[in-house]
């Protein structure tokens, strides 16, 4: 199988889909000629030309607004947001309009939308340009939420959001786009909502998503050497949550740490937490413990941006303390 | 240049809200349009007026919930405007779109229907009186939130052009809406990307219960176009013939040249904000009000109508117990329609 | 003690923080010459004239931004929502200006500023008109949100939201406005981040906010006659959450049920339960349940409508499952 | 009027983004200003120029992390503008605000150590290159969201007028920031309120990728204040002293009449968007940099004091070496200066 790196594989997806299906359109600030602000729209424009590949205005309310009207027009636009900070701006026209309007209009209107880039912290960005939003999106009804920690999950779950007749949010990571791994050929789609098991294990589940399946891996890898075994499941689709994967895999282990990038307050862990207390509460031999990003608006300076993630002790950490529970 | 003033003595100089006539009269503009096609318009006015003169006795019956807008006092604009449109045309409007979903040919009382919260209604009773949609008619909604429905529409423009369709799509707002984020970046993109949308401010004097001038610091809306770099125009929103004749003008552009175009139609509302608003208090005198009845386009035109000879008093009469049947049909299929299945719930938060 | 409205508490307390701080001002969509859209600025721009009472254009994102400017600058504004579903058009100046402002400039600049409004369903007002977003705003650091269920934490927690040097998101209900209770006159400050018990009980612990206390408070009237004692806890605040108090209470009772009226999925009681479950593990005799609206946009139908809200009897059956679990 | 398209002709008729020199020579300005304030004005427009440019290496270094904007080739808009105010006014920039910062008066040294991310920044360390603060100078940052600064300044400027401070409020934004929501939005506030802003568009061509052919419709944007009834001035922002004419012009309006304008300074960036992205490449050639960089603002406004004798060589490469050395302390300083210490994480989430 070929080796690529994340950005390729998601290049790879949109150039695919466009080929295939005539009605699905790139727009978003700099991804045509510039080529993509983190180049994932990389020779786009010049195999698609400019009618199907559009640098925007910086109006991400106006653009974003306008692929909502494309799509339930027939079209199948993918919206790069040159990073999902900027989404805010849009988030009116996300939630009010595409999530909504298939359920206003009584089911007449789809809003077969993606809207993708990348989330979270990159390096030394600031508190503007470094927030994991996946709650958010993730609490509205209507929305799919999609947030790959591969290069071949990046392919396969982007080509079968672009397929899905929904909003799809597809959340990426500046950080994950350089990182390579082994990418099937051609078709191969994964389907939303499944997810998968890193690593098996039998110890412990750690639950993690999008970048922070790496630093569990790292940590599961450490552990192992202690001869703990840790079950890392990435659940790649944050909405709809593959909820029986999740609890197979804590009904099993009978404890659980979940690791999110964002902010600790009403982040998506704090679902899933709830949904594992709910559904496995008489399996669980510990609390469920949460590795999380920090309380804070992201520091710029590199020591304090540091302290603000998780990282592979911190995860260790909270593994060693679900476990040696007296 | 390097620094000009010229623009705050210009702009807001010509005498507020008065459109100047200097195009034709309704009557010349009636003696050059088939007669066949004024007694339409007419009947398509008095139906909205009806039509929504009984959603508000409904609404204080209780038979009717949640906001409801009405367009009493603006239909000229909708109806001259619609009235230019091809079949495959799109129509997108925010939550005052009654009068636009019925000049659309939109069943009345599935309009209705919709109103009482009923499956039979447009949206299956999922949307209510802001989110009317009939998507076979390219009439896309009803949008609640105020400048919402302008980037939308612009997309709808963006993908007929997409798919070298030639559908026109018509766009429209309150001139409050016209401060909004949305209105500016949906504008640019337009004109940018030469896009086939007519963009419709119905400038009705009031957002709620603030009037223009404590709104915007420009009056003469249509000369926001210059920002943009587009084309447009300002129209008597009280004479559904220079309406039709201005939107004629801008269709075209639309269709021919996927130019778009910016109208500001002067007009009045009538009734209240919402039902749950007063008609006049605190923003508006009674006096102003009665002032601008007079200015009834209904009136107005029938007048033209009638001074031409082109109508008798009778036939208008007839005409209006037409469209009181037609209204009250809405309300019988209303009332005898079932409430949405509870299993409807959780239908259509996505797709099947 | 004088009984008022909920309307008039938040009018009495805007007032009477205006009549003492000239800084404070009021600016909003029809808070002046129409008293509001629903009224809770009647008389405020007779009293305090244009210049401190000021009818906005309808930009969201435009008068909260400039809220912003004003409060670092040295004013106190209150901004009103005309309804919280508007605010997703400012949420990019409440999130990356007013949260991050304090930190981003190493504690320079203060961000004293109340934004306010109502949030959650009213009646009938269809699926862009019927949001509660609180999780959304919970997720933010740097931001207060409260949420009070009667006039007297209203009056009060308004008035110790104007005198607060952070930014408040204080969210209100259309539903609650004609409502009566007593409140002490003059000067009554509620402190933020105090929770406040409702109604005491030692079999069930259910915790709720805003107008779902008044849903709890009935449910738990009705269960009395079942001899099933419920102690109702009101956080009054949301972030920062008192969770002593709402942990003392778990601990006493061992059993919980959270109630809210917005979406299920990430909403903040999933983070109340996942902070339940981990300082609480060993006190809980069941899992933590809740009661939420229904995972769907707002549905116009009033009958559709019904069956979203949470209401007494969703409640009393939690409570019996809560309980009676074997 | 009904429908005119006179908007379409008009606005991009004049050749692109040539200002028409109607107004003086710099020469011409040189000698109506003290000599004193004209060296001052170099001297500021150097140290800009070789702070940056040492901030780059010092970002090739590691030294400096994140996003790196440079205003390399700007200088002139910012210095000339921000020498019209008095200390108690107020400046508002988006990311690319070194140079404004340093114009105002910020500690060179404390400007660099954020850059570095040290305790003694500005920001102390928490803000980085996007963020600069400095409060007790009415330096409110430092902004990253395109268009975000705008609202800001606008209410910045109405508090000031709310407490009767005679302080005026400079707002900075790039020509892309024009098309985004807050722009508009605020400007219209600006004008329907009153406030004493002055808007400056530093319309350098490009938003990262993008020329403005591809992002307005509109290339004259000192014309978009048509749309709020706005005085404008549109100016060259290569020249420090055309700037500081046309800004003294509105800071004025905006102190003694509460009145705001929109001035559009029309430079260039000599380096690439930040420090990630090439000064050339896809989206503008080599060519088309070095055809600018023959009209440096610090080369055309040496020669200009130099032929009119108001500097020699000598002094221009003292005042050189003196700005170098400046930047070399502020290195040092922050070389020297200790990372936050992490308690600093928790702190100014919240106030004390
Ligand atoms: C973004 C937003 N802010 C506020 C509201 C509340 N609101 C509904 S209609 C309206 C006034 C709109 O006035 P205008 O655009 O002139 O349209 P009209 O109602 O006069 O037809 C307001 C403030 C809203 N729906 N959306
Ligand atoms: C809302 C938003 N969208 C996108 C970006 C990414 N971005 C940062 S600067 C920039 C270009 C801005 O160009 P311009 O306004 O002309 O200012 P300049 O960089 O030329 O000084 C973009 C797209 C952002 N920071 N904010
Ligand atoms: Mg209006
Ligand atoms: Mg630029």
């Amino acid at each position: 199988m070929p080796i690529i790196t994340y950005r390729e594989a998601l290049n790879q997806a949109m150039r695919e889909e466009m080929r295939r299906d005539e009605r699905v359109f790139l727009m978003g600030e700099e991804v045509g000629y510039y080529q993509g602000a983190y180049k994932i729209s990389k020779g786009l424009l010049d195999e698609f030309g400019a009618q199907r590949v559009l640098d925007t205005p910086i109006t991400e309310l106006g653009f974003t607004g306008l692929g909502v009207g494309a799509a339930i027009a027939g079209l199948r636009p993918i919206v790069e947001m040159m990073t999902f900070n900027f989404a805010l701006l849009a988030i009116d026209q996300i939630v009010n309009s595409a999530a909504k309007m298939l359920y206003m209009s009584g089911g007449q209107c789809r809003v077969p939308i993606v809207i993708r880039g990348p989330g979270g912290a990159g390096h030394q960005l600031g508190a503007q340009h470094s927030q994991a939003l996946e709650s958010w999106f993730c609490h509205v009804p209507g929305l799919k939420v999609v947030s790959p920690s591969t290069p071949a999950d990046a392919k396969g779950l982007l080509k079968s959001s672009v397929r899905d007749d929904n909003t799809v949010i597809f959340m990426e990571s500046e950080v994950l786009y350089g990182t390579k791994g082994e990418v099937p050929e051609g078709e191969n789609l994964i389907p939303l909502g499944v997810a998968e098991i890193k690593r098996p294990g039998k110890h412990v589940t750690v639950i993690a998503h999008s970048k922070m399946v790496l630093v569990a891996l790292d940590a599961a890898q450490q552990l192992e050497k202690e001869g703990i075994e840790v079950e890392v499941v990435d659940p790649r689709t944050l909405r709809p949550l593959d909820t029986e994967t999740i609890l197979s895999s804590v009904k099993k282990t009978n404890h659980a740490v979940i690791v999110e990038e964002g902010w600790p307050y009403c982040g998506v862990g704090a679902q899933m937490a709830d949904t594992i207390q709910l559904h496995a509460f008489d399996y669980l031999d510990a609390p469920i413990l949460r590795v999380t990003g920090a309380d804070v608006p992201m520091p710029y300076a590199k020591n304090l941006e540091h302290l603000c993630l998780p990282d592979k002790t911190r995860v260790m950490d909270a593994v060693h303390r679900v476990l040696n529970r007296k | 240049m390097e620094s000009s003033n010229t623009a705050v003595s210009a702009a807001n100089g010509t005498e507020e809200h008065v459109v100047e006539h200097s195009g034709p009269t309704q009557e010349e503009r009636a003696r050059r349009t088939e007669p066949a096609v004024l007694k339409n318009l007419l009947e398509q006015m008095l139906l909205v007026r009806r039509f929504e003169e009984r959603a508000a006795e409904l609404y204080t019956l209780g038979k009717i919930g949640g906001f409801c807008h009405l367009y009493i006092g603006q239909e000229a604009v909708g109806i001259g405007a619609i009235s230019t449109l091809h079949k495959d045309d799109y129509i997108l409007v925010s939550y005052r779109e009654h009068g636009h979903a019925l000049a659309r040919g939109v069943d009345p009382g599935e309009i209705m229907a919709e109103l009482y919260g009923k499956q039979s209604g447009v949206s299956e009773g999922k949307g209510g009186s802001m989110h009317l949609f009939d998507k076979g008619r390219g009439f896309l909604g009803g949008h609640g939130i105020v400048g919402g429905q302008i980037p939308l529409a612009t997309g709808v423009a963006f993908a007929a052009k997409y798919l070298k369709q030639p559908r026109v799509t018509l766009c429209f707002f309150g001139e409050a809406a016209v401060n909004i984020g949305s209105f500016h970046e949906s504008l640019n993109l337009a004109a940018l990307w030469k896009l086939p949308v007519v963009y419709i401010c119905e400038n009705n004097r009031f957002g709620m219960g603030t009037p223009i001038e404590r709104s915007s610091a420009l009056y003469d809306l249509s000369q926001k176009a210059l920002g943009y770099n587009m084309a447009r125009a300002q129209v008597d929103g009280m004479d559904v013939l220079a309406v039709r004749d201005v939107m004629a003008e801008a269709v075209e552009r639309a269709r021919n040249e996927n130019a778009p175009t910016l109208i500001e139609a002067r007009t009045y509302r009538f009734m209240g904000h919402s039902m749950s608003d007063p008609v006049h208090g605190h923003y508006r005198t009674k006096v102003e009000v009665e002032e601008h009845k007079r200015h009834d386009p209904i009136k107005i035109f029938t007048n033209t109508l009638e001074s031409l000879g082109l109508i008798t008093q009778e036939e208008v009469e007839e005409m209006d117990r037409k469209v009181k049947e037609i209204v009250e049909d809405a309300v019988a299929f209303s009332e005898r329609s079932d409430d949405p299945h509870p299993s409807q719930l959780h239908t259509d938060v996505y797709t099947p």
